[in-house]
């Protein structure tokens, strides 16, 4: 830390401003009809953050349930709806928003160079439209639960449930068009909004990663909106869109909704690629290795992901010939992720690195992206597919790349932006400790799933044969020390707000627009309005790399504001 | 009235031009919604198509192509509406969107008359005498119900937008000639149109002929 | 049977999918191995403060390695693919000499009755080295067959029949599992798989008290249901003779010709009016409401039984 | 749009094209009754297309929209069109037993 801030500050000093977005106002209503897109960003993240804990508490119930092989904590239909539970609040009301609408929300316009996103009313609907749809579906929840599972597949979620389907599936579909809103705003930020001088390929990588997955945002959302609206109407007024008596047919229903939740994935998924190359880039005092090839790569990714829904139905009965040409475009979708890791890997050479704990996060997620992704390879495969479809294998698959990755890229971001926010360190040694827990207890959690789904354990079980209750036993120890690993920053970083050092406007001495204010920032932004001049993470000359001269306070670092105006 | 330009944008053609870009996202969303619907709508008639054809043959032709005529022309009178207001003639602005919200209204009264006919006639799903007795024709008639109804729900939004935008123009609530606010409303009033305009031959023309 | 870390590999499938899986676990090993031993390497070669010189990666150089590894991991997936996609596609088709065994699926349990009528219940004996062919029907929702020795899985989804196949190589009982999430007792929805010698399975079948044929049942039906009422010779009403009906061309009369498959049977018996044969009164009742899913088939096998009697092939 | 334009112009404008969706609806109407078989529907749908590009074009007014709009509009045709065609994929090489079709082949003698 302390020879960090020997290094030179990459944005000179710009003037003051009088007062802090924080200090524009502190009753209720300050906060709940705010415009202010760093406000909605904490307002968004105390929503995702109970929504994180109640998902959390019900996976924590699954987990002691399954240390027996008999169905003895719970009732059946009592599991049943704990994982649907998990499955829906964790999908939509934590992975889908998490990112986009906290960091995207908070991080995106400043490092554009603006003061505001493009629509801040709507903005401010978004949030609402994302907490009425959590509380609908909470409230499904409270008056008896939904035992779907979050696909809601037919003709069980329309002819056959007893539970409050219609209100879950009408709580997502409100959500859903905060997220479409979202996407929507982030958009045109990006497009209209930027500051002079930054042109499309000096965004950084998070802003185009946010991009990106707005596009999937707006383009894949609504196929969930009438997906789930069929199935809602199909239960209010009997419209048998699928119901097999009257010719329905079900797989026309997992057409619709794969279409929407394959993309799904990249939601989630995109935005931490983002968080993630903004720290590798810091932290190794490094230009992002191939930029251009990281941009194509991230938009890739955004646009193929929708043509490859179908490996989720290898076993569903779609034809052969269809299976042969998604199990190929699913290969296919593989190549620009596995770019991207390799540039994250290359970006490490040459490098000053120091180990922050947002770098260490940032770590922990190329690994453990490297292994969901591999894993993805074994899925695209149709034979592997048969055999380990609807089994713990898929379950620790995209646990992987949605709690492996993506949610420790959440929590790399969050270390990485708090002193941003907050304008406040949080203790150093405490949150490298939980990173390292989180790391450690996430794999030894899901690995064993990777066996068990191997051995042949269905998902979705509530009881199982006896001879992989040690698999089970396993994971749940692991799923103790995850989920004591979630609570340690809550503690740490709650405190840092009373009693964190101060931070300073760049404490990382990061080269992001959204470095160059004040930490905290003032309401709208930036003082001066920023131009830009150079590409995105000057941490050294364009074309030379950092020798020993860096270390004595090199001449070349970022010039970014040099020609302030 | 306010002043038109509105935080974060520093001049009022670039907030015109997030307008009309923000709207045009939003439609491609729409369009995925509604073509959620027509690729369900795709795929059973690939699997019932004479089940389709039969089904398609009860549905109202006379009072669907009456109500697509209303809409045409209700699409009409809202692009005179907002071309007259970015020329600046606010009575044709009111005069356009009045007849818009009247057509508007129009469609929806036909339409419930033809939901009213629709149920008289069993023409329902799980109806105790559905008129066509084969696979896929309840499906037919459910699509048929979903569709329309979507539509009406989106066109029902429209109307409320209307109404209060002719009110907001009239009062001189907003700079309706610099905003992109009556464009942006003209948008969405066309896709409704769009919408229909291709239910109609997907619900109504069917089955006619051999 | 199973023990902790290795599952039983007791069919012609399972040996291809070990050896693609072994494929591609090693693979992924490799690529870890490489990630892990890149970022290890770079972390501490280049942490902050130590004095090794940073090379420069010449521009030129560093495109090289991108469009390498970039083709590299295309060339990968296309060989993965191309792996894969060879096992599918061979395992596609059942030989013809497959025994063929009905499986139905219901909230919550598995039916399955064999070519002789012998039924079971949560529990499948099928004889070693013999093709097994399934044909899967699900009453309620959708269900999915999933057997983990044999690596294999289908789903069973209502209002069609799916159908699958394995040849059992090793003897020895083995799980069956409902894959896909179908209701309260999902969990309770497992039966077992018993693979014998072919010997033993035949005295396993000979001690089984025989079932009724579906032939047999859908004869009981057809007079117990009220058909003969009607369709039986000699009858007063006005009622196509059904002898030989299955597989014949019948003229409609609305001036179709169809032929008289299974799903026109079934659909005649469902909804009687929609194709009504060219020269009788639409007067048949529709059954719909009154037969079951499985007493329809049963009738539908004793028409076609009753044209298979008459030489006809359908 | 073009400055200052008097009513009458863009009343007239709006009307041509107006006068043009009728006609287009007309024929589409009547072509719905021609005997032409399973031209019907292609026949209908580029009717359809035919309106649903006129109000596109002229009163969207998509030619003076920013190149980002015309991707956006776009995209979400193209969307429909990859859902539609991938899942047709499925659908249409699908060879699909009718429920109940095994028991009778598991009956035979």
């Amino acid at each position: 830390m302390t020879d960090i801030a020997a290094l030179p500050e990459p944005h000179p000093a710009t003037p003051r401003p009088t007062r802090s977005y924080l200090g524009a106002g502190s009753d209720l209503r300050s906060w709940l009809l705010t415009t202010d897109h760093k406000r909605i960003a904490i307002l968004y993240a105390l929503t995702l953050t109970l929504f994180f804990f109640i998902g959390g508490a019900a996976a924590t119930l699954i987990r002691i349930e399954l240390i027996t092989p008999a169905g003895d904590l719970v009732s059946a239909d009592s599991y049943n709806k704990l994982f649907t539970l998990h499955g829906v609040i964790m999908v939509w009301f934590f992975l889908v928003p998490a990112i986009p609408t906290t960091f995207g929300n908070f991080i995106l316009p400043m490092a554009v160079g603006a003061s505001d996103v493009a629509f801040p009313r709507l903005n401010l609907l978004s949030w609402y439209l994302t907490v009425a749809g959590g509380l609908l579906a909470l409230v499904s929840l409270l008056v008896g639960g939904v035992d779907t599972g979050w696909t809601f597949y037919t003709p069980y979620s329309t002819l056959y449930s007893n539970s409050y389907v219609t209100l879950a599936a009408a709580g997502v579909f409100v959500a859903g068009f905060g997220t479409i809103a979202t996407g929507v705003n982030m958009i045109v930020t990006v497009h209209v909004l930027r500051a002079r001088g930054m042109r499309w390929m000096r965004l950084p990588l998070f802003v185009w990663s946010i991009y990106a997955t707005s596009i999937i945002m707006v383009l894949a959302t609504p196929a969930l909106a009438v997906a789930l609206l069929m199935i809602v109407v199909d239960r209010l007024f009997g419209l048998s869109l699928f119901d097999p008596d009257q010719g329905g047919d079900p797989i026309i229903f997992q057409h619709v909704f794969w279409f929407y939740s394959h993309p799904a994935v990249y939601i989630m998924i995109l935005p931490g690629m983002g968080v993630v190359t903004e720290i590798i880039t810091c932290f190794a005092r490094r230009r992002v290795f191939g930029y251009e090839a990281m941009v194509f790569a991230i938009l890739g990714i955004a646009i193929f992901s929708f043509f490859v829904w179908g490996h989720h139905m290898f076993v569903s009965g779609q034809s052969a010939w269809a299976s042969l040409v998604f199990s190929i475009l699913s290969f296919v979708v593989a190549v620009p992720s596995a770019i991207k890791v390799f540039n994250w890997s290359a970006t490490l050479y040459g490098g000053h690195i120091t180990f922050e704990a947002s770098m260490l996060y940032a770590l922990g997620f190329l690994g453990l992206f490297t292994l969901g992704g591999l894993t993805g390879l074994f899925l695209a495969s149709i034979p592997i597919d048969v055999h380990v479809h609807d089994t713990y294998f898929v379950v620790a698959h995209f646990h992987y790349i949605m709690v492996g990755a993506m949610v420790t890229a959440f929590f790399g971001g969050l270390h990485f932006w708090w002193p941003k926010v907050t304008g406040r360190h949080y203790s150093e040694p405490w949150a490298r400790l939980a990173a390292i827990l989180m790391f450690v207890g996430f794999n030894f959690t899901f690995f064993p799933q990777f066996i068990l789904g191997y051995l042949g354990m269905p998902r979705r079980y509530h009881s199982y044969p006896p001879e992989f209750q040690i698999w089970h036993v396993l994971s749940s120890a692991g799923a103790v020390i995850l989920a004591l690993a979630y609570l340690v920053p809550l503690v740490y970083l709650t405190l840092s707000l009373r009693y964190g050092r101060r931070a300073g406007d760049n404490p990382w001495h990061a080269s992001g627009l959204e470095w160059a204010t004040t930490s905290p920032p003032p309401r709208d932004n930036f003082v001066i309005p920023p131009t830009v001049d150079t590409d995105p993470y000057a941490y050294h000359a364009a074309h030379e790399e950092p020798s020993e001269r860096d270390e004595s306070g090199g001449d070349h670092q970022s010039s970014r504001k040099d020609e302030m105006p | 009235m306010t002043e038109a330009r509105h935080d974060p944008f520093h001049d009022i053609a670039r907030q015109r031009h997030a307008a009309e870009l923000g709207l045009w996202v939003f439609l491609a969303s729409e369009l995925v919604f509604f073509g959620g619907l027509f690729v369900t709508y795709g795929l059973y008639r690939y699997a019932y198509p004479s089940a389709f054809e039969a089904a398609g043959a009860e549905t109202a032709i006379w009072l669907g192509t009456i109500n697509t005529a209303i809409l045409l022309t209700s699409s009409a009178t809202m692009a005179a509406a907002v071309w007259a207001g970015e020329a600046g003639h606010k009575r044709h602005v009111l005069i356009g969107l009045a007849l818009t919200a009247l057509l508007g209204l129009t469609f929806m009264g036909v339409k419930g008359v033809e939901y009213y006919k629709d149920i008289s006639e069993s023409l329902y799903p799980g109806a105790a005498d559905f008129p066509v007795d084969m696979p896929g024709a309840q499906v037919f008639v459910g699509l048929y119900w979903a569709m329309t109804g979507v539509h009406a729900v989106h066109l029902s939004i429209g109307l409320v937008a209307v109404a209060i935008t002719l009110w907001r123009v009239r009062a001189e609530r907003f700079d309706w000639q610099n905003t992109a606010l009556l464009h942006v409303l003209g948008l969405y009033w066309h896709l409704i149109d769009l919408i229909w305009i291709v239910l109609y031959p997907l619900l109504y023309l069917m089955g006619r002929s051999l | 049977m199973n023990s902790i870390l290795s599952l039983a590999q007791a069919s012609e499938n399972a040996r291809s999918f070990d050896t693609l899986l072994l494929v591609l676990v090693l693979f992924s090993l490799a690529i870890v191995t490489l990630v892990g031993t890149l970022v290890l390497v770079f972390s501490i070669r280049y942490r902050k403060g130590s004095k090794v010189t940073r090379h420069r990666v010449p521009r030129l150089l560093s495109h090289q390695i991108e469009w390498g590894w970039t083709s590299a991991t295309v060339f990968v997936a296309l060989f993965f693919f191309w792996g894969a996609a060879s096992i599918m596609v061979r395992q596609l088709d059942p030989p013809p000499d497959a025994m063929e065994i009905h499986v139905e699926a219901k909230q919550w349990m598995w039916k399955a009755r064999h070519p002789n009528g012998t039924r079971e219940i949560n529990a499948l004996h099928v004889p070693m080295g013999q093709p097994v062919k399934l044909y899967l029907d699900s009453q309620d929702v959708i269900h999915s067959f999933f057997v983990p020795a044999f690596r294999l899985k289908q789903d069973v989804v209502p209002g069609r029949t799916a159908t699958t196949w394995f040849t059992a190589t090793e003897p020895g009982t083995y799980h069956l599992f409902c894959a896909e999430f179908c209701g309260t007792s999902h969990s309770q929805m497992t039966g077992e798989i018993v693979v014998m010698e072919p010997e033993d399975f035949s005295a396993w079948l000979a001690n089984r008290p025989e079932g009724d044929t579906l032939v047999a049942e859908g004869r009981k039906l057809f007079t117990t249901a009220g058909c003969s009422g009607c369709h039986a010779e000699g009858s007063d009403v006005h009622a196509p003779d059904l002898n030989g009906v299955a597989g014949r061309r019948v003229a409609l009369a609305d001036g179709r010709v169809v032929t008289a498959d299974d799903a026109y049977l079934r659909d005649s018996i469902l909804l009687p009016a929609r194709d009504v044969v060219a020269g009788y009164a639409p007067i048949m009742p529709d059954f719909g409401g009154i037969l079951e899913t499985g007493e329809v088939t049963a009738l539908v096998a004793y028409l076609r039984s009753l044209g298979t009697q008459e030489g006809e092939t359908p | 749009m073009s400055g200052r334009e008097t009513p009458a112009r863009l009343w007239r404008r709006s009307a041509l094209v107006w006068l043009a969706l009728s006609l287009l609806l007309a024929t589409t109407l009547g072509g719905a009754y021609l005997p032409i078989g399973v031209w019907k529907l292609p026949l209908a749908l580029t009717i359809a297309a035919a309106k649903a590009g006129l109000v596109i074009a002229i009163f969207m007014g998509l030619g003076q929209a920013g190149g980002a709009a015309r991707i956006a509009g776009l995209c979400g045709v193209l969307w429909v069109l990859l859902l539609l065609s991938l899942s047709m994929t499925d659908q249409t090489t699908r060879q699909q037993l009718p429920p109940g079709f095994g028991e009778d082949r598991a009956g035979q003698p």
